[in-house]
């Protein structure tokens, strides 16, 4: 009887990390969600990161063709996908070679080994067998034939080989279930309603979950424990599985609702932005959407909707962004409210567009010609994808600004548990009540934001000509005026900074006054900044950890916070655009530790860099 | 919304209090006189309309008016109109801009609001080159032109706006000419009756960079000599005395221009606005061969694109019931 | 420059080293494979042959030849294409893009490469679809699509790829399909050989996100039936019988498809491919009523953009003395 | 007898200021040619701008309708064209009053009073006749009718009034000439050559011109000095009036000439860029031209152009490299040379067009998606648009990267004498040889620059493929490596980073060891701060300047020299871009003397801001 090790991270609380990979068409992504899905029933916490191949449809068993998909979960905050895996499935010699590396050493890996012969090993470019060759020693291996076993408990379905060999992923997904005591009813109940009008595929899927969740039984292998979380505060409210371009996409239906306008979503496809695309053309109508014919239209169509009177939402990645660059300087001078959206991917150029990388900031916040001032947000979490487009949009109708928003290729994809908020508690977006006495002027100014009156086409008696040329003040008729020009920049440039003030002042994400070291994070870095520091902490050391979602303007106290701490640090995934920007507005002697491998940050490569600054 | 307060009688009330700075004798001023002329017609509350437009001599256009008027960036109007009515379809949307705007820059937006049938009245100030940034040549200059930026003469073969429109899936296609201050209010208040991209190109002398481009076809006593107005159902007949007409010769498949004297009239083409191959044609004459067609040269129905994704005003709002049950 | 060495014989010399990697199906293996072939049938050393192609699986295209390539970015194939040319007018260019990236964000340097007539043999895969970005609708697709963009069905009126390049002012216009393996190769044959703007449409089968988007166009059986191939002086003929033809209807100025048995081969419309007309009805034509036409559709003769400009071998190459004279 | 006030400046060298103005037919700018002409023939130093108006042909006589020039000349250094003028030329009431703000108190002012009449003032918009109601009190008027004088002067050539009205721009000028005692001959010799095919009107001209200084001679003035300057070295050279714009077109041509290769040079119309395609169309052939169809056409085609070997040009203003952004990450990543000029003007979005300003800085470093360094130099002078093209195209071929050249609206326009460099004399630039032995790899690097070899297609047996995804290092295939990706990123950077090493170390442009003050300028305000800091240190201050002509990377030294002064500052035509970059690179506490007013520095403003920084 081989024993499991213990697995619980230094850290305390205990989490588990599975991952799944196999071939694209073994349903691994399917498997994965079933398994995250049982895991917020069992009321654990947990973070998900599905690893699509950059193919579209590479050929069966190929390298290129490897699909993962990774959770963790645990009983208290899991805050990341984890760094390595604690079980492997792996179902082909491809995905076995191509996801070794994340699997922990002495882990536990189950292989599929049908696929384990000449022909499947050839497809994967390898010429030894690891089952066979000894290059597996670290781990603790179990090899089943799963094609073979879940073949022979679909036997009496009569079902042809290919058809009843598809129900593989969850034999899988059965055994693994096994291994950490979970139910099966809710998968089961799931696969009846999926395929209520296939009943027999339901019960052959069923019967191989059950199948795969028996054989474990047998198996002289230790279970792990289950990892439940505390039950939910409100335990009638079932926790959703949101990835981040899910809750962003609802976010935007959110502003819709909140603000009482209709939004116009304009976007042109590209990787990993168009999912909220997808997701909100799903929505039937809760937002109109708008798939433009390129960048330039989609940012221009959405400021034509917030020109009327909607609110314009434009989204893309960063060759997108760097398209819309133009259009975003009308949006700013025209002085209207706008979302853009920018899903980062690793650059420059085409770069790697399916991976995360943090480093269009510079962009979002220099990159428009002439003084050109706009608010920059950026979420921590795929749930805080749903909050910052409410702020993002409040910003911008309070203080009639373009805000760009920024995530990342990692946020888009992860997911996490998610309760979410209750509606009727939300409160509105507030849009300023637009109130002349009979003195409009279309550049008159609040006094207290210094926004312009938002006056849509179709207000009766208020007609009226804006545009891009630069304006009168008040009046916003053409002025070629030095002195006009100074003033207008001074106070488009005063009105983004006095957002700030409206906002909250920062707060430290964990606390720690007599820290050695503070490192600030930002965006999609969240979740492994705060694991590292916090393992750090209980490991002995002082680390604060200050992650900024708002960018621009920075936030009210950084200044005064950054000076408590001996040393400040950034950790970016990019060559520290966050530390020149804080270095410049401070003349604070700010590092940063980077990284541009277009991969998230790993809490251990973390753990191993503070602490390299804090023995420095 | 009480809008009757609001509502306009006269041209003079769709003028803003702008003074209009087009160089003295620039074809945009008769542009702008028809184009006031057939608000008042229309008689659409000045609340209701908005111009939008590029940048270029053409596109300070909505200056000039007491409408809603959005003067954005080159080449990008159609985009933003688009966003405009498909946020608001109520509008009534009007796009200006240049041949540069159009038709360089912004080529890509106009393929794209023809194609999608955006309800947009789309007019194209022709003048064949660049006025706004002083005398360049433009897609739409002949071969020959010289201009700062061809000093030898243009090699480039210009795009005809309206044969582009057509290729492009466009359901309502026409021209006219600035001087043609009967004509061109028929065509625009036909373009504005179509319910979809109405593309308008108006033939525009620029005085200061290519005075007379157009030869004869907007000097108004010539002018009959050098156009064809195109009217649905009748046969195409033109000439200062109507003395010339137009014959279709299916062999070579073009047209023929002929005399009425050696001609009996039953052989003349007749319009047929709702035909396409005739357009495309019709669009393709050109001077000095052939009188260049004015009016509408084809007009058919198809669905209206922010209709067609069902954003009327009938659309339900979203409210927070509904984003509660998405939640 | 010594290039014997690097001359290619077959076709399996023009193939790169890299592992090909679009799905399995995908018909852009069978373009790839047609390109090959005429490659190696032009003879050209591969040093003088340049692909450059935008983004989209379309696009990865110059991965998988061994003559030189560029993969540039989204929609600018054709801008960076003419950049080659004007520096470099001996090379042999060709464009390569999807239906994304010469309709939808590349629609305006399409339009202005064809109406320079740069010598580019511009190949647009049509499938219908983004494919590389997962299966959205493009401008091509057909109304009703159902894509994770458009998932009740696209509202939006395609583009005929043709007709928008005959409006564009093309001078070589042609249409192929993937599977048509003795069909294609002899429009590419005829595509490189016209100096200018070579605008060739292949329609491709995307068999994971449209996978029967053009029919039967392309399944090699059932093609005859569903497609005409032109050829210059021949009469209509199509069907896998040879059964069937089109003839001109010069009333309502469109092709009616007729079965032979009942009607006289004299009447049957003859293909001329110098004529601009039926190249633009014959672009038009569309299933189920009519049979796609393939072939050349327009040819005609027009100044190279490169050679226009003068910038020819002959050039005479500019160097201190001239700048001397300048200073 | 009126005398006239010494207008020297306070500096020392004695230098003066003629503006003329009128309406855009007046014939404004060609006389102010001809002056400075007069000028440069007199060995004086000088330096011209041209005001021109907004309007392409505005109604005459109105206000937007007007046209000026202004030029200041001396004996020594003339380094900006002089905050006011000493002599103002105004043909009408519309110039009278817009240009009055440019003269100095008690200057000299003479006024064409023709049409001082009820019609000539309502087109100006005045009612009162500011010659009779005693506003221009503080000056010293000289009312002609010139209109009538050239009239009566050309009575004899039985010209239309229209026609000989047109000579009243010469008449003007012979008036001019007369005050600061110039020969009329070369004017007379151009005037003959101009109008070789109608001496009629050469001869009225001329008549004009004799007229107008004959009447100088006449009247109870005293006439000015006149400004020699010293002989010139080359004194068989004549030193030619060369504007920025001029001056960057011959540079490219240069390029061509001194690299032996082709330069395609791509744009899109724009102001104050065109002027560049407009000055190379007509060189016809010595470099090729492509006017594209939009900004991403020319920046595509000018890479498609280095691809293929030539040297690949882009220009636009701050609206058309925003459209350029996604395109110069190809160039970047594709590794080829390019150079893309920003003529800069105030923004944001359409701005003021025809105005200066140096907003775009942050862009041009910051303004691409993902890390994406690149040079960024910009020209001092007009003069210097020259030099700086060629070193831009050194740098570019040999890192093969893109670079951006920033001038702007000022330097475009802005004129001085010229004397062109020896062109056997330039040194060439070196295209690295490329020798492969057999081993070619397309993103293989040299050791010392770090650059990959450049291969055009047409290259017998190189043939390969590049793109903008990302490369493996050395063999250029796709590849998603992460540790690939980082090395890439980082050679990528120090690329950049090491053409500093190649490049001078900085050098103070006024030395002052022990100065109180250090100020960092860049690009075209070099005159003006030279002139300002020589004039203050002429008072007895201390203080030193520094010009930036290479903004990315940072010189070499220039740490080390900021460290050496107790305070620095930037003066920037913008919000502080230099200053913000200066700080995060150095985290020296420097600020800015900023302005966005559309307008160039005045000598007399800067210095007054130097002085309030010295008191601090
Ligand atoms: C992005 C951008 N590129 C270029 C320009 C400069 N520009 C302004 S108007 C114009 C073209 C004007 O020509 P057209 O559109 O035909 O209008 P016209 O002035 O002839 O009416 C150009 C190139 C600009 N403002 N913005
Ligand atoms: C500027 C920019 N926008 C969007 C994308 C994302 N993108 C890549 S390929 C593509 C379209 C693919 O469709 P198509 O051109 O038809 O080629 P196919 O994949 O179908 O062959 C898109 C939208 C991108 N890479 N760059
Ligand atoms: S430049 Fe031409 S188009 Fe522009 S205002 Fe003057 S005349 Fe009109
Ligand atoms: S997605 Fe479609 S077009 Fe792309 S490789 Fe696959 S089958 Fe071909
Ligand atoms: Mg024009
Ligand atoms: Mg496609």
């Amino acid at each position: 009887m081989t024993t499991i090790i213990d697995t619980r991270p230094a850290s305390g609380a205990p989490a588990t990390v599975v991952r799944f990979a196999g071939d694209s068409g073994d349903g691994i992504q399917l498997a994965g969600h079933e398994f995250a899905k049982s895991t917020a029933d069992a009321q654990a916490d947990f973070m998900t990161f599905p690893d699509y191949p950059a193919e579209i449809r590479a050929p069966q068993g190929t390298l290129f063709g490897v699909s993962a998909f990774q959770i963790q979960f645990g009983a208290d905050d899991v805050l990341t996908p984890g760094d390595e895996a604690d079980v492997l499935v792996a179902f082909n010699p491809a995905a076995l070679i191509t996801n070794l590396q994340h699997l922990k050493q002495g882990g536990l890996l189950v292989v599929d080994e049908s696929h384990f012969d000449a022909r499947g090993l050839k497809k994967a470019g390898i010429e030894s067998n690891p089952l066979e060759d000894g290059s597996l020693g670290a781990h603790q291996l179990i090899r089943i034939d799963i094609v073979k076993r879940t073949l022979e408990a679909l036997v009496s379905f009569g079902l042809g080989r290919k058809q009843a060999t598809r129900a593989k992923n969850f034999w899988a997904l059965g055994l693994v279930y096994w291994l950490f005591g979970r139910e099966l009813k809710s998968t089961e109940a799931w696969l009846e309603q999926k395929f209520a009008k296939d009943p027999l595929t339901a019960k052959a899927n069923i019967a191989a979950l059950r199948a795969g969740h028996a054989h474990g039984e047998t198996m002289e292998i230790a279970a792990f424990a289950d990892i439940a979380g505390p039950a939910r505060p409100n335990t009638a409210q079932k926790a959703k599985i949101i990835s981040g371009a899910h809750a962003m996409a609802l976010g935007i239906a959110a502003v819709a609702a909140l603000a009482e306008r209709d939004v116009l979503y304009c976007s042109y496809p590209i990787t990993p932005a168009s999912s909220l695309l997808h997701a909100l053309a799903r929505l039937e109508g809760g937002v109109k959407t708008f798939q433009a014919e390129d960048e330039i239209a989609s940012a221009c169509a959405a400021i034509g909707a917030s020109y009327a009177g909607s609110i314009g939402i434009t989204a893309s990645s960063g060759p997108g962004l760097a398209l819309k660059t133009e259009a975003l300087g009308l949006a700013l001078t025209a002085e209207l409210p706008l979302i853009a959206i920018d899903v980062q991917r690793a650059g420059p150029s085409t770069g790697m567009p399916t991976k995360p990388e943090q480093s269009d900031l510079q962009m979002a916040i220099f990159g428009r010609h002439g003084e050109s001032p706009l608010p920059v947000l950026a979420p921590s979490t795929p749930a805080d994808c749903f909050s910052i487009m409410v702020e993002a949009a409040q910003i911008a109708v309070e203080a009639m600004t373009p805000v760009i928003v920024l995530s990342d290729a990692y946020l888009a994809n992860a997911a996490s548990d998610w309760i979410p908020p209750d509606v009727g508690a939300l409160p509105g977006i507030v849009i300023p009540a637009q109130d002349f006495n009979g003195d409009f002027q279309p550049y008159a100014r609040d006094d207290a934001t210094l926004a312009r009156p938002w006056v849509p086409p179709g207000t009766p008696g208020l007609a009226h000509r804006i545009g891009g040329i630069e304006k009168e003040s008040g009046s916003g008729n053409i002025s070629y005026d030095p002195g006009n020009h100074a003033e207008m920049t001074r106070l488009r440039a005063e009105k983004i900074d006095r957002i700030a003030a409206r906002r909250p002042a920062v707060e430290l994400d964990i606390a720690c006054e007599d820290a050695d070291l503070l490192v600030i994070g930002w965006g999609s870095t969240w979740g492994a900044i705060t694991q590292a520091v916090a393992e750090l902490n209980e490991e002995g050391q002082k680390i604060a950890h200050l992650h900024l979602r708002q960018l621009w303007p920075l936030p009210r106290g950084l200044e005064e916070l950054i000076a408590k701490f001996p040393v400040t640090v950034t950790a970016e995934l990019n060559t520290g655009q966050l530390a020149a920007l804080l270095r410049s507005e401070y003349l604070a002697p700010i590092k940063s530790i980077s990284q541009v491998t277009g991969q998230p940050f790993r809490v251990s490569d973390l753990k191993r860099n503070l602490l390299a600054r804090l023995e420095n | 919304m009480n809008l009757m307060d609001t509502k306009p009688v006269t041209a003079a009330d769709y003028a803003s209090d702008q003074e209009v700075r087009w160089c003295p004798g620039c074809g945009d001023y008769a542009i702008l006189k028809v184009v006031k002329n057939v608000l008042a017609e229309i008689a659409r509350p000045r609340d209701e309309v908005v111009f939008v437009s590029g940048i270029g001599c053409a596109a300070r256009f909505p200056y000039y008016l007491s409408t809603y008027g959005f003067h954005t960036i080159h080449g990008r109007a159609a985009a933003v109109a688009t966003g405009v009515k498909l946020a608001n379809p109520g509008l009534d949307v009007w796009v200006i801009g240049g041949d540069g705007d159009f038709m360089s820059i912004g080529g890509n937006h106009t393929l794209h609001a023809l194609r999608r049938n955006v309800d947009l009245n789309m007019l194209l100030f022709n003048n064949a080159i660049y006025g706004l940034t002083k005398g360049q040549s433009s897609p739409t200059s002949p071969i020959g032109t010289r201009s700062p930026t061809t000093p030898n003469g243009s090699v480039e073969q210009p795009v005809n706006a309206l044969a582009f429109a057509l290729g492009a899936g466009a359901k309502f296609v026409a021209r006219g000419a600035d001087t043609l201050q009967t004509h061109l209010p028929t065509v625009l208040k036909r373009a504005h009756e179509n319910k979809g991209a109405s593309f308008v190109e108006i033939l525009q002398n620029c005085i200061v960079y290519a005075d007379g481009a157009f030869g004869a076809i907007n000097d108004r006593s010539e002018s009959h000599n050098a156009t064809i107005r195109l009217e649905h159902g009748q046969p195409m007949i033109f000439g200062k005395e109507e003395d010339k007409g137009l014959v279709w010769n299916e062999k070579a498949q073009e047209f023929r221009a002929v005399a009425l004297a050696d001609t009996p009239e039953q052989q003349l083409a007749v319009h047929d606005e709702t035909n396409i191959q005739r357009a495309f044609a019709l669009a393709r004459l050109e001077q000095p061969d052939f009188p260049v067609a004015l009016g509408v040269l084809y007009a058919s129905d198809a669905p209206e694109y922010a209709h067609a994704r069902g954003f009327t005003a009938k659309r339900k709002p979203f409210d927070r019931e509904a984003l509660k049950s998405l939640l």
